[in-house]
């Protein structure tokens, strides 16, 4: 037809941290096995084995709720130092700083929101150890991995539009062609792995979540390879009784980890309570980095695996933690 | 041509169901396709997912949905959604083999199932594209599954309804559709043909029993390219015509 | 910034039979009563209430399954003659077809699956009593609530892309701004009303579906007005037990049909298979135009409203089709 | 300025719940905004509708959320979904209310919580927009809550994270932003303020018991829009002291 044009009226100048080819995105995904097998592993076996220095890693969670930490500790032992993530949460993403694994960061909120600023956070972004951090919305990044579930390379978006946090994103403005107005267009975020941890899953991955589900699903979809830890492993009957429960099919995981207290010393809908003597220590240590270190030596690299940090913690606190019926 | 032991329809659905391979995925219509995916999993592909449109994956095909929104779809599935989840797993490259029919196909394997006619003053209203588009658009590998005869096979559709090779070679990829993808065979009660890589025009590959090469050509109104080497398509076994007539259709909707 | 563009590829020649305004959708919303009150009425209230001629008005199922029949039948009764609407149906399209309701259509799929194509459908479109048919694929269409769910102008789409499905539909093909490539444009569709059938619902209107899901949420979402008709109504404590199973929240609903049975002669998830006999009947009937007005004559204006009709379908019937336990 | 019967946070939770309205939704961030909504729901506005980002809608805010993802945000809900739910909903135009705080805020009401410096390398990293530029572009009304003081009230901000009026009148609307929009009441410790329909910019509406204008003043970077009359805001009840210490934030995280 002939060249009828749509205007570009802005582009944000951060960096696409993570390019995305959607082709090569399906080619992954054709490859991954549809069988029915037996995914079940450790911490370590799963880090280990999924996830390469370097890579884009998106950990799902919200405040202190259903974090993978078993996950994101086993990621600190092994000693990464230049994760490339999206930093949507609280404890985990100040831990990941605090132990230097992050060189760049799409950026939305980073806080631990009762308790105030995230000091880790601060010393890493201001000493220059991260290099490039992207602005974005908290919408806009669960909308980045929406478009990657979608299999699409954007959304259009009304919010961000204005605004210093649009300039330093890697968004576009475009005039939209059904109503000529400015729409906000925010690229697909493809992961190369994802992080999620979920209420329980059977040997095959397939998961359910009681609750509100965050972006678990956004950010399942959205992941070249993903680990999921679960406090329960159930049998397959289970899914199939109540197939309309299943949040993430096993078709797109990867890995499958117990994690019994996975979350702590986050909490689990409906399970367990966060453990806020911990967390509210660990915030008040965090303004010295000295006796950050000795946290991480403690409770990060002192433990070989997650049954032993569960033992440091100590089984009677952890029982005080569940909820009580009712 | 193919004696009284099965009929035109019994046999496209076993040569469909033996091109699906096991662990895999299948993106499920009705009719056929069903028959097909339910006949493979009884036999050769166990661990074949089943995806159904309106949200039903991994379901257990004992009994034969009637409707690709049927409780059967998802009945002790592993995973019950919504249709714009499962397209979307279709467009993020999940879902291997997609299935479709047609009023009308071109040598690239563009088919119609919109109208007859004009498309503003139809002779004939057709159902529409329904997924048709979605899967032929989406899925790695569509089978094509048609009765043979020159009314049908055309050399040019009265209205593009589902995307085949369009033009020719690279014509999918310059119009945005997914790399690597595009019909994969087309199944009739004559013979099963693909499509040749430099030209990406339909192909006679292998002959149903008692058809021969003249039959297949006369029954097509465009050219058909012939290798020089056909192979011969295998009858459906007893047991599978046991297994599709007494499990999978016993109400006989279809067959 | 300096005038940059993106090329506009393509626009499909179909009209937009529902153009949008997002802000005037956005102050509807906004007016919609937030406080949780009895929405419960009948289905000649609902309809007489919130449709009015000439409306744009979507039904939500999938083939046969948990089809608002009740309600269908409740639209022709009450005589509409120049509904707009999105054709993804089967047999509750059909008899709206039957009944010249209907006078622009987005088409996507109109046959009777298993029993072949829709001789109602051919009928009114052939003779051209239906002036405007804009051609969708299903994910399309669906994918068009989706985006009015939103709240945003369009989805991106790769499918569609090179036929004349996209030709005689309103969708437009631009260059990527992110990866140059060719992407479908597809509009958002904002229903005047929109009409689903769940398995039960509370008073207010907070609905719970089983199994799967089809487009009911995307197009609660995507509805000015809701209509639900429920097989049950249960107190809002069920709901509050559950709030993970709340597929619609009440705040979206305008009106409560308590309708058991409502999707007969289609099925319901779970409850009841869906009345083939008398499917089957219709079917073979509507080849013949005088038998479709007899059908009408009886099960839709011959009844004066949903209670009347299981009466005649008989309620012994009925009870024969209940899925038995396990 | 206020006396001992109650703290500055105690007077600003006050304000802030009596702008909301009963039968409205409002989207509730953590902090001092839920104990405005808690204690709204357990005054005037029983049916507010609290909407927490992650998902929880129409929690009984019976025990304080600590974070926006806790429990207690759907605890006994009737509707738990995702984050995308949610901010599409008030994309959609659903959320009437949203709360916002700031490091930074100008004569237009654009808020600063990514940085103080430059960006790239800043002087002060803060927590960054969060959800906050998504509220303070789709909801309809937003109350900022922030300690008023020079430094903070400033004539330019150094980062603009989350839009006010942006540089004044129709700027919201021509930059794509949802029409009639934008932030509606600054409450701080010292008054009430809300923006001049003709120019946008920061107007005082009315003073918090026992302080001046001229302390207001003093405490603001730029020049404040003074009309000729002000309303004088009501200090605590007794009443909301009692549900707030009592009731609302027992364990005193935030007041």
């Amino acid at each position: 037809m002939e060249n009828k044009t749509l205007r570009l009226l802005e582009e944000g100048q951060g960096k696409l941290i993570q390019p995305f080819d959607l082709d090569d995105f399906r080619a992954l995904n054709r490859a991954k096995n549809k069988a029915l097998v037996d995914k079940r592993c450790s911490e370590k076996e799963a880090i280990s084995r999924w996830v390469n220095e370097g890579d884009y890693v998106g950990i799902e969670l919200y405040g202190t709720v259903r974090c993978p930490m078993s996950l994101t500790r086993e990621i600190i032992r092994q000693g990464f130092k230049s994760i490339r993530s999206a930093a949507q949460g609280v404890y985990e993403a100040d831990l990941l700083a605090a132990a230097n694994c992050i060189k760049e960061m799409d950026w939305t909120y980073i806080g631990l929101e009762v308790y105030g600023v995230s000091h880790n956070l601060r010393r890493t972004v201001e000493s220059g150890y991260v290099e490039t951090v992207v602005e974005w919305s908290n919408a806009a990044l669960a909308w980045r991995f929406k478009a990657a579930a979608m299999g699409v390379p954007f959304l259009p978006v009304r919010s961000m539009l204005g605004t210093d946090t649009l300039k330093y994103s890697a968004a576009k403005v475009i005039e939209c062609p059904f109503t000529g107005e400015p729409v906000a267009l925010i690229p697909a975020l493809v992961l190369d792995v994802g992080v999620i941890h979920v209420n329980r899953a059977d040997k095959y991955g397939n998961c359910q979540i009681d609750g509100i589900t965050g972006f678990a699903a956004e950010m399942a979809f959205a992941s070249k390879r993903l680990i999921v830890s679960a406090e329960e492993i159930v049998d397959t009957e289970e899914i199939r009784k109540a197939p309309d429960r299943t949040i993430i099919p096993y078709y797109v995981v990867d890995a499958v980890v117990h994690a019994p207290f996975g979350s702590h010393p986050g909490e689990m809908n409906g399970e367990y309570e966060r453990d806020e003597e911990h967390i509210k220590r660990y915030f008040e240590e965090s303004k010295d980095p000295q006796k950050v270190k000795a946290y991480l030596d403690k409770y990060v690299y002192g433990v070989a695996d997650h049954a032993e940090y569960l033992d440091l913690i100590g089984r009677e606190r952890l029982d005080g933690l569940r909820i009580k019926e009712g | 041509m193919a004696e009284a032991r099965y009929n035109g329809t019994e046999l496209m659905i076993s040569l469909a169901s033996r091109l699906m391979s096991d662990n895999s995925t299948a993106f499920i219509g009705t009719g056929v396709p069903m028959l097909a995916a339910a006949l493979a999993q009884k036999q050769h592909a166990p661990n074949l997912m089943a995806v159904f449109e309106f949200g039903g994956t991994g379901a257990v095909l004992e009994k034969l949905p009637l409707a690709v929104g049927d409780m059967r779809t998802y009945n002790k599935g592993l995973y019950a959604a919504g249709i714009c989840d499962i397209m979307e797993a279709a467009q993020r490259g999940f879902i291997e083999y997609g299935f479709l029919g047609a009023a009308q196909i071109d040598p690239y394997g563009n088919l119609n199932t919109t109208v007859i006619g004009e498309h503003d003053h139809p002779k004939v209203r057709l159902p529409g594209s329904g997924g048709g588009n979605d899967v032929g658009s989406l899925c790695w590998r569509t089978i094509i599954i048609m009765r043979h005869s020159a009314r049908s096979f055309v050399p040019k559709i009265d209205f593009l309804t589902t995307p085949g090779y369009l033009d020719g070679p690279g014509a999918r990829e310059k119009a945005g559709l997914p790399k690597g993808t595009g019909p994969y065979r087309v199944v009739t009660n004559l013979c099963t043909m693909d499509f040749d890589e430099d030209t990406r025009r339909m192909r006679l590959v292998a002959l149903n029993p008692g058809v021969s090469v003249e039959q297949v050509v006369e029954a097509t109104g465009f050219e058909l390219i012939i290798p020089a080497e056909l192979a011969a398509n295998e009858p459906p076994s007893d047991t599978e015509l046991r297994i599709l007539r007494e499990e999978v259709d016993r109400e006989r909707y279809y067959i």
